[in-house]
């Protein structure tokens, strides 16, 4: 019943969020002022107005921009994201096939921070004082203020170039035609380990300074006590009793920073050539795809409200008030 | 202020954030007599190690001086930081205020519209933004001003709706005093503080972002910027390492002083609030 | 980690790549490298199709150039070589060509190849869908199938170069039996291209690679020497470069290697590299001014900034030696080249005068006047360009400001003549008629339109001499045409040239007659084999 | 002694040097015999809370045992390995606190956080063994549907059932001595009641040992064996409870049991002029959580009340937490706007009333806040606080500061504090600073919403006090709002009783303790703690 009715409000939400994004999008993409045609045009080497006229009317973009605003709005209610032409392709293909590899990147990232943030930032706070608490308070501060592509780009000047442990740059090995499945997850594996961790250092770094301090908050609450006068051991206080009320708030706030988890998935994406949707974004804004952008802004929006929704499910396996309420 | 300024410096994080902070801000300032030639100038040994040829960070494939350009993008760092920090404060904040005072169907509007803004990603918008605009100082500004509002109205609103339903408010309402000197001189002075760090933070943010959009190629080509070093430096890190560490430890060192300063401040500013 | 959980997460990855990632192992498909005789390319970027009327992006043509063919070939130095015309002859008025077809030639779905195929392909399909195309054979007073085996060209009247609108990128021949009546651009068939070169469309893994495999019918006995050919798509640089030193790619062309990694790449033992095959491109690069423009329409100015541009600069330091000081508007490699030309030395003092002369006194600052400079959105090499010009212009007062843009706004931008200075870099399509002419005759000067004479340049006498020998028949004429032109374009800078853009490409070691004509990557590869 | 339970002997612990002083407890000895409760009374900062946690050794970081002995049954606790202590926490000595929604784990099912217990000091039990074990002290403790409710989790519970887990958790090993701190201080009232029988009952059925700590003299009336007294960190007089209430020896403790208020209101003048205030059918519902996300609920703060104050008269809304009496106090001054009805005053309707004419009913009408730290702006000099109102209706600022000096003094503090800052004085003097803040605007019509709840019994005594005087100097008209009602009756003419946003009963003070007409009254007078004790008391002194 209420389970119901807050899921019902929650899709209406999510169908609000979508609607306000897409338009917002569709004013920004359209206030541009550089003219697709003529990129179009002047990458098959033509060099007449008239195959320009054409291509104009092929596309729709002599339409006004209500009419184009309209049937985007439409199309998008039908999950059709249009036709790139650029890239000759369908937006939801292009988008589809870059889709994996960002999610394999971010979701990676979002794990190994949360799981790492925790970790380290527990490790500080029950050692709050000690030099383990000032090392990872550090490190934390450190890759906190970091520039992620920086951070990135100094990982492969270690790992990929001086010690070769990792491949510096793209998704798969250029031999991965011929792997067997195995063979190319793990090659996969090998490629993902430095934007995986790029991206996740600076998340662990926020999580982390969360955590610790979230750690010491609630050490300092009464039922910790309680726990205390109840003769259990440190041990067993900490894992029944800390840890997940703890890592709550930690959860909350990650699910906040999808956003910026995709954002710096853009720049992770570009120093790695990872071929994801960040790359995808940023050649398109060169190249004004319009569609393709179109359908990358909503996709990107959709893939935040998500791992909203996912943090927000993790949260509610965390802490039995929130369905309740 | 007295107190209050000893308790931030007796913080070794307020000391040390505020030493490097006034080293890059020096840099910034000085930069045209540290290095009077352009760091544009094309006049060394393209591929210079750091220290050879008198050039302490080494030079880039072009032959321009390393050293010149991390002094000279401290300028357009803490420029755009400051500005577009300020774009953002005066976004944010207003709208917070509006929100968080008047309540009702206007607040509820202007939270629907912040969570929304928020929902997107706030990194990818500014590269759109930039491109869309044509990447200037003034546009780049703009478009992380544009983007770094929401937490500062969400912050604001938060802090007003709480001191506003405090009761030296409502006393203060009682006492007869005019809506506008309740929000001006109890509201505001009591909610301000968590925001002038959130501000802080947001400067250091800012920096991030611009280094970010200049990496990416979306930087003001007329001024020599970090994060353009480190782009410029990206496809030859195997030739030239120092092209890319160096400026991106400048980076670094500041937003670490600015997070070292805004810790500080939080330090300092809060006690007041929450005991006082 | 518990093994468990890192099973599950590969899978996870798997489950992904089912979904969108390129998963070429479910094909069965034995990966042949080296030993086989298969070559796997480095493609750069991804084209959009591989459908060569529809789509002239050089990365099309690089990979679509295997699959379809033109009727002629032309080797190092420009002249005519046989393709699907086994011989041609033209008539001494220079307004009729007959060319005489290769026999047994078979499209790859086995539909054997006619006149009829070449006279649709010229006169309908390419005339709707190809510009370059359209502006050859828009001279044509007829194109006809005089048998099966010989088609004939007939001008309104002569035109130099027409010939060599008969390469493969210029004019592919399509199958009149799929493109006949159809909407080109949605032809199902566009998604498995057909055509008559020495290899067969396979695959296409999008963001992965395209596959294609040798014709066994190909008509020429013994070729193609090798078995397949994988186009390998790496959209990172500094991964190309690594996929050519580690091996696992053979080839690069054009872009695919960044400049200042070339000769590294080119020393390395099992690494050829050469610059040959790029002679019917001839990419030139200049600065643009705006002639329209203050203080561009003086030829004082024009000659300062010549003065205090030093070309050896851009060519060692910005292209890093892969290129050749350009002397004028002719590239050294196009037909009808003029060596003794007028040369501006770089030298500051006598653009100092110039500007002096013009007025342009320093002000308190130093400076003379502000321009701005409209800096090309395509990489690196044209940031740098720009800063370089922005230092060179400083050291004689000439302040330039940087304007960014995109490819579109940068294309708005010149096509419609609203900028100060830019870059800009033009194919000269193996004839000054074909690809020089365009930048500098006056009735080139269209608004709104890419690559012709943005810079509004215009000579009665230009005109006129490249109007005479665009028609003029005899190869002596032309050259005394043309070299007039580049004595008078030379003296009065329309645009100041810089570069002639060497584009290097890199293979095998092993690899035998694989650059074997003057358009190189963009040839068939029947000839490659390893040795 | 020998015998005793549990003996402190000497404890001095010492505070941590930036603390304002040395001791927290000092020379403190007490003993407690099996099967007694010895309650440990004392104000805020007397040191009763840290006595009893130095027992379990569950001192906070800072502070330490520097001399003395715990003995517990005859063991020095303050000797014991930390694995010893865990032996005797929750095993031997158990200890339940104060507020029970933040001492239970929020994310725990109540059943797993006592089966936990169990577990930890019997680890050879078995599951099912345990989950008897947990369904029966549920049943112990007066937990209904035990089984059910093992499953809950704290956030599902009342504050009541809470605490009784707590219990439950505490007697879980079955202990020798149970440590109660403030048990009951959060609590409404007749819940505090029903806890309070509960642990004595629980207490003789067992023969435990209890150490109940509380400041609440009344509750000390209720179940104690035995008294002791602290102050200050040290022991100002123990002994048996009748020896200590009925004949105390020092000074101290009869400030204590003459602090407790209820003694019956100073004035009762009635007149029958047209009342001040006049409320008629009022109403306010509260919608909460109308986020993006999250649904929808509803808590209805008045339902149709209808009240009138007399001039010169005080009125006490008495009511337990949620009944809405503060809403109420806000609707008045429309601080909340009410959803329907009237407030009159003097006849005019505050809810029509705009801008400026709004501003001037305010001045008429003031109010005191509950929290001392929380009504005044830290940013604020004292003195500045009180001088913006008057400035506010034109007084010029040298006139507001001669007044603010004034009434600085009216309310003891003296004109000094006027260029002070608030957190420079403690919880009481901020309280009278409010006060003066509040008079400084000469109005006629005083609201104090809980004004003294936050207060010590001492200083509570003395702020009502300074309230009364006023309130006759002034001719103030009085809405005073209390979740006590000693406190009520100690100030009022008239009691309201509210319960969930309506009006139960009215009544004069006198009249509703001695003949109560709803239940609900009954139930809460019953509910006061010490009541018999202190009537007795009264009888006694007036007698």
């Amino acid at each position: 019943m209420s389970a119901v009715k807050s899921l019902v409000s929650k899709l209406t939400g999510i169908a609000f969020a979508i609607l306000v994004i897409a338009t917002i999008n569709f004013v920004l993409v359209h206030s541009a002022p550089g003219d697709p045609a003529l990129v179009i045009a002047g990458q098959s080497g033509a060099t007449d107005a008239e195959f320009i006229e054409q291509i104009r009317r092929d596309y729709g973009l002599d339409q006004p921009w209500f009419v184009q605003y309209t049937s985007y709005l439409t199309k998008v209610v039908t999950l059709d994201l249009g036709y790139s032409v650029r890239q000759r392709a369908d937006v939801s293909d292009l988008i589809l096939e870059r889709l994996g590899p960002t999610l394999l990147l971010t979701l990676s990232a979002f794990g190994l921070s949360l799981i790492g943030g925790v970790f380290f930032g527990a490790l500080a706070g029950l050692r709050q004082g000690t030099w383990k608490d000032l090392a990872i308070s550090l490190a934390a501060l450190i890759l906190y203020a970091t520039p992620v592509f920086w951070f990135g780009l100094m990982l492969v000047l270690v790992f990929s170039i001086n010690l070769e442990w990792f491949p510096a740059f793209g998704y798969a090995n250029i031999r991965a035609a011929s792997f067997t499945p195995w063979q190319y997850a793990l090659d996969v594996a090998r490629h993902l380990v430095l934007p995986a961790v790029t991206l996740a250092a600076i998340y662990m770094a926020v999580y982390t300074r969360l955590m610790r301090a979230s750690l010491i908050e609630v050490s300092h609450e009464d039922h910790v006590k309680t726990a205390r006068a109840k003769g259990l051991t440190e041990g067993r206080i900490l894992r029944g009793h800390m840890l997940r009320n703890a890592a709550g708030p930690v959860i909350t706030f990650a699910g906040l920073q999808a956003g910026a988890l995709i954002g710096g998935a853009v720049v992770v994406e570009t120093v790695f050539s990872w071929p994801g949707l960040g790359r995808l974004t940023f050649d398109s804004v060169t190249a004004r795809d319009y569609p393709v952008l179109l359908g990358l802004f909503l996709v990107m929006s959709i893939l935040v409200i998500a791992i909203n929704l996912l943090t927000d499910l993790i949260h509610r396996l965390v802490d039995p008030r929130i369905g309740a309420r | 202020m007295p107190q209050f300024l000893k308790t931030f410096l007796r913080r070794p994080a307020g000391a040390v954030g505020l030493t490097l902070l006034a080293l890059v801000t020096a840099m910034a300032i000085f930069a045209p007599l540290i290095y009077p030639a352009s760091p544009w100038e094309m006049s060394g040994i393209p591929f210079s190690q750091p220290g050879e040829n008198g050039m302490l960070m080494g030079a880039d494939t072009l032959g321009r001086d390393i050293a010149a350009g991390v002094v000279h993008g401290a300028r357009i760092s803490i420029v755009i930081g400051i500005a577009s920090t300020l774009t953002a404060l005066l976004i944010g904040v207003t709208l917070g205020c509006v929100a968080g005072y008047a309540g009702g169907a206007l607040d509820s509007a202007i939270v629907r519209f912040t969570e929304i803004f928020q929902t997107i990603p706030n990194f990818v918008l500014a590269i759109l933004l930039v491109a869309i605009l044509t990447p200037s100082i003034a546009t780049i500004i703009l478009a992380i001003g544009l983007v770094s509002w929401p937490p500062l109205a969400r912050l604001t609103r938060a802090q007003v709706r709480s001191v506003s339903t405090r009761e030296f408010v409502q006393a203060a309402r009682c006492q007869g005093q005019s809506t506008l000197s309740v929000v001006v001189r109890h509201v505001l002075p009591n909610a301000i503080s968590p925001i002038i760090v959130l501000g802080a933070m947001t400067v250091a943010a800012a920096i991030l972002i611009e280094a970010a959009l200049s990496f990416m190629g979306l930087g003001d080509p007329n001024y020599m910027s970090w994060g353009y070093m480190i782009g410029a430096g990206r496809t030859v890190i195997r030739q030239a390492w120092w092209m890319s560490v160096f400026p991106g430890l400048a980076i670094l060192t500041t937003v670490i002083a600015i997070n070292l300063v805004g810790e500080a401040l939080n330090d300092a500013l809060n006690p007041r609030i929450s005991r006082a | 980690m518990k093994r468990r959980d890192f099973n599950t997460l590969l899978l996870s990855g798997l489950a992904v790549g089912a979904t969108g990632l390129p998963n070429p192992w479910n094909d069965g498909m034995a990966y042949a490298q080296t030993e086989g005789g298969g070559l796997t390319a480095l493609l750069t970027p991804e084209p959009p199709m591989l459908v060569l009327p529809l789509n002239q992006q050089q990365p099309t043509i690089v990979a679509g150039s295997k699959i379809y063919e033109g009727l002629l070939n032309f080797d190092f130095d420009l002249n005519p070589l046989p393709q699907l015309a086994a011989s041609w002859e033209v008539s001494d008025d220079g307004l009729t060509y007959t060319f005489h077809l290769q026999r047994n030639v078979k499209w790859h779905d086995g539909e054997p190849f006619t006149a009829e195929d070449v006279v649709f392909s010229c006169q309908v399909m390419l005339m709707e869908l190809h510009p370059r195309a359209r502006g050859n054979f828009e001279r044509c007073e007829s194109i006809t199938a005089l048998d099966e085996h010989t088609v004939q060209f007939v001008l309104r009247e002569p035109f130099a170069p027409f010939l060599k609108a008969f390469e493969a990128g210029s004019a592919p021949i399509s199958p009149k039996h799929i493109y006949e009546g159809t909407d080109y651009a949605n032809n199902p068939a566009n998604d498995h291209p057909i055509g008559t070169g020495p290899f067969m469309f396979s695959e296409w893994v999008r963001g992965s690679h395209i596959h294609l495999v040798a014709n066994p019918d190909y008509y020429i006995e013994g070729q193609p020497g090798l078995t397949e050919i994988y186009f390998r798509i790496v959209p990172d640089a500094a991964s190309r470069s690594v996929a050519m030193e580690s091996g696992e790619a053979q080839m690069s062309c054009w872009n695919d290697v960044e400049m200042f990694d070339v000769e590294r790449l080119a020393s390395l033992p099992h690494l050829t590299k050469t610059s040959q095959g790029y002679e019917f491109f001839s990419p030139l690069l200049w600065y643009e001014p705006n002639l329209r423009k203050e203080p561009f329409n003086d030829l004082r100015f024009r000659k300062a900034m010549m003065h205090l541009l030093d070309k050896s600069f851009i060519v060692e330091r910005i292209m890093f030696g892969q290129a050749k000081a350009a002397v004028g508007p002719l590239c050294s490699t196009t037909p009808f080249f003029e060596p003794e030309l007028p040369v501006y030395d770089t030298d500051v003092d006598q653009a100092k005068a110039l500007l002096d002369e013009m007025g342009l006194t320093p002000d308190a600052n130093g400076t003379r006047v502000s321009i701005n400079f409209l800096v090309v959105p395509a990489g690196e090499m044209w940031t740098r360009l720009a800063e370089y010009f922005r230092q060179a212009m400083a050291a004689a007062g000439i302040e330039v400001t940087l304007v960014s843009t995109d490819m579109a706004g940068w294309g708005q931008a010149v096509s419609n003549w609203d900028f100060d200075m830019t870059n800009n870099l033009l194919y000269q399509n193996a004839d000054p008629a074909l690809g020089v002419a365009r930048s500098y005759i006056s009735t080139n000067i269209r608004q709104g339109v890419l690559f012709t004479n943005t810079e509004g340049y215009e000579n009665p006498e230009v005109d006129r001499l490249f109007a005479e020998a665009a028609v003029a028949i005899d190869p002596a004429e032309r050259q005394r045409l043309y070299s007039e032109v580049q004595q008078i374009l030379v003296a009065e800078l329309p645009v100041l040239w810089m570069a002639e853009q060497q584009y290097p490409t890199l293979y095998d070691s092993r690899l035998t007659d694989v650059i074997v004509t003057g358009t190189g990557v963009n040839g068939n590869f029947a000839t490659a084999r390893y040795a | 002694m020998s015998d005793a339970l549990l003996s402190i002997e000497d404890l001095v612990l010492a505070l941590p040097e930036a603390a304002d002083r040395a001791h927290a407890v000092d020379r403190v000895s007490l003993s407690i015999q099996p099967n007694e409760i010895l309650c440990l009374v004392g104000e805020s900062g007397s040191g009763k809370s840290m006595t009893a946690h130095a027992i379990l050794g569950l001192l906070p970081p800072k502070v330490r045992a520097a001399a003395g002995k715990i003995r517990f049954r005859g063991e020095d606790v303050l000797a014991l390995s930390e694995k010893q202590l865990r032996r005797l926490r929750g095993g031997e000595i158990a200890m339940i606190f104060q507020e029970p929604m933040t001492a239970l784990n929020p994310l725990a099912q109540v059943g797993r956080q006592v089966a936990e217990t169990i577990e930890t000091h019997d680890p050879g039990l078995s599951a099912s063994a345990i989950d008897a074990r947990v369904q029966e002290l549920f049943t112990q403790v007066g937990l209904p549907d035990p089984k059910a409710l093992a499953k809950a989790y704290p956030f599902q519970l009342s504050g009541g059932q809470r605490q009784r887990v707590m219990i439950a958790i505490a007697l879980s090993n079955n202990p020798k001595l149970l440590i109660a701190d403030e048990p009951t201080t959060a609590l409404d009232v007749t819940t505090q009641r029903q806890i309070l029988d509960l642990i004595k009952s629980l207490q003789e059925q067992r023969g435990m040992g209890v150490l109940f700590i509380t400041h609440d003299i009344g509750v000390v009336a209720d179940i104690a064996d035995r008294v002791c007294v602290l102050r200050h960190g040290k022991v100002v007089e123990q002994g048996a409870a009748a020896q200590v209430l009925h004949h105390p020896r020092e000074a101290y403790t009869r400030t204590l049991l003459d602090a407790v208020p209820g003694h019956g209101s100073a004035a009762a003048t009635q007149s029958d002029e047209e009342p001040l205030l006049q409320i008629k059918g009022l109403q306010k519902t509260f919608t909460t959580g109308s986020g993006l996300f999250a649904p929808k609920r509803t808590v209805v703060a008045a339902k149709g009340i209808d009240l009138s104050i007399a001039r010169g008269d005080t009125l006490a809304v008495v009511g337990e937490s949620g009944s809405g009496k503060s809403t109420l106090a806000r609707m008045v001054l429309r601080l909340i706007e009410p959803d329907g009805g009237e407030v009159l005053f003097n006849g005019t309707d505050v809810r029509g009333l705009k801008r400026e004419a709004l501003r001037q009913f305010r001045r008429q009408a003031q109010i005191v806040f509950q929290d001392p730290y929380a009504s005044l702006d830290p940013r604020l000099k004292v003195g500045e606080s009180i001088m913006r109102g008057p400035m506010a209706f034109g007084t010029s600022r040298a006139e507001a500061r001669a007044s603010a000096e004034k009434w600085l003094e009216r309310v003891g503090l003296g004109k000094a504090a006027l260029d002070r800052f608030p957190h420079e004085f403690s919880g009481g003097q901020r309280q009278r600073i409010c006060i003066a803040r509040a008079l400084a605007l000469d109005p006629s019509f005083l609201i104090a919403d809980e004004a003294v709840s936050a207060l010590d019994v001492s200083v509570q005594a003395q702020v009502l006090e300074l309230l009364s005087e006023l309130k006759a100097e002034m001719g103030l008209t009085m809405l005073f709002i209390t979740h006590d009602l000693r406190v009520a009756r100690e100030i009022a003419d008239r009691i309201v009783v509210m319960q969930r946003g309506a009006i139960v009963e009215e009544a004069r003070a006198a009249d509703l303790f001695d003949a109560p007409q709803s239940d609900y009254t009954r139930r809460l007078l019953e509910a006061v703690p010490g009541r018999d004790f202190f009537a007795g008391r009264q009888m006694q002194t007036a007698g």
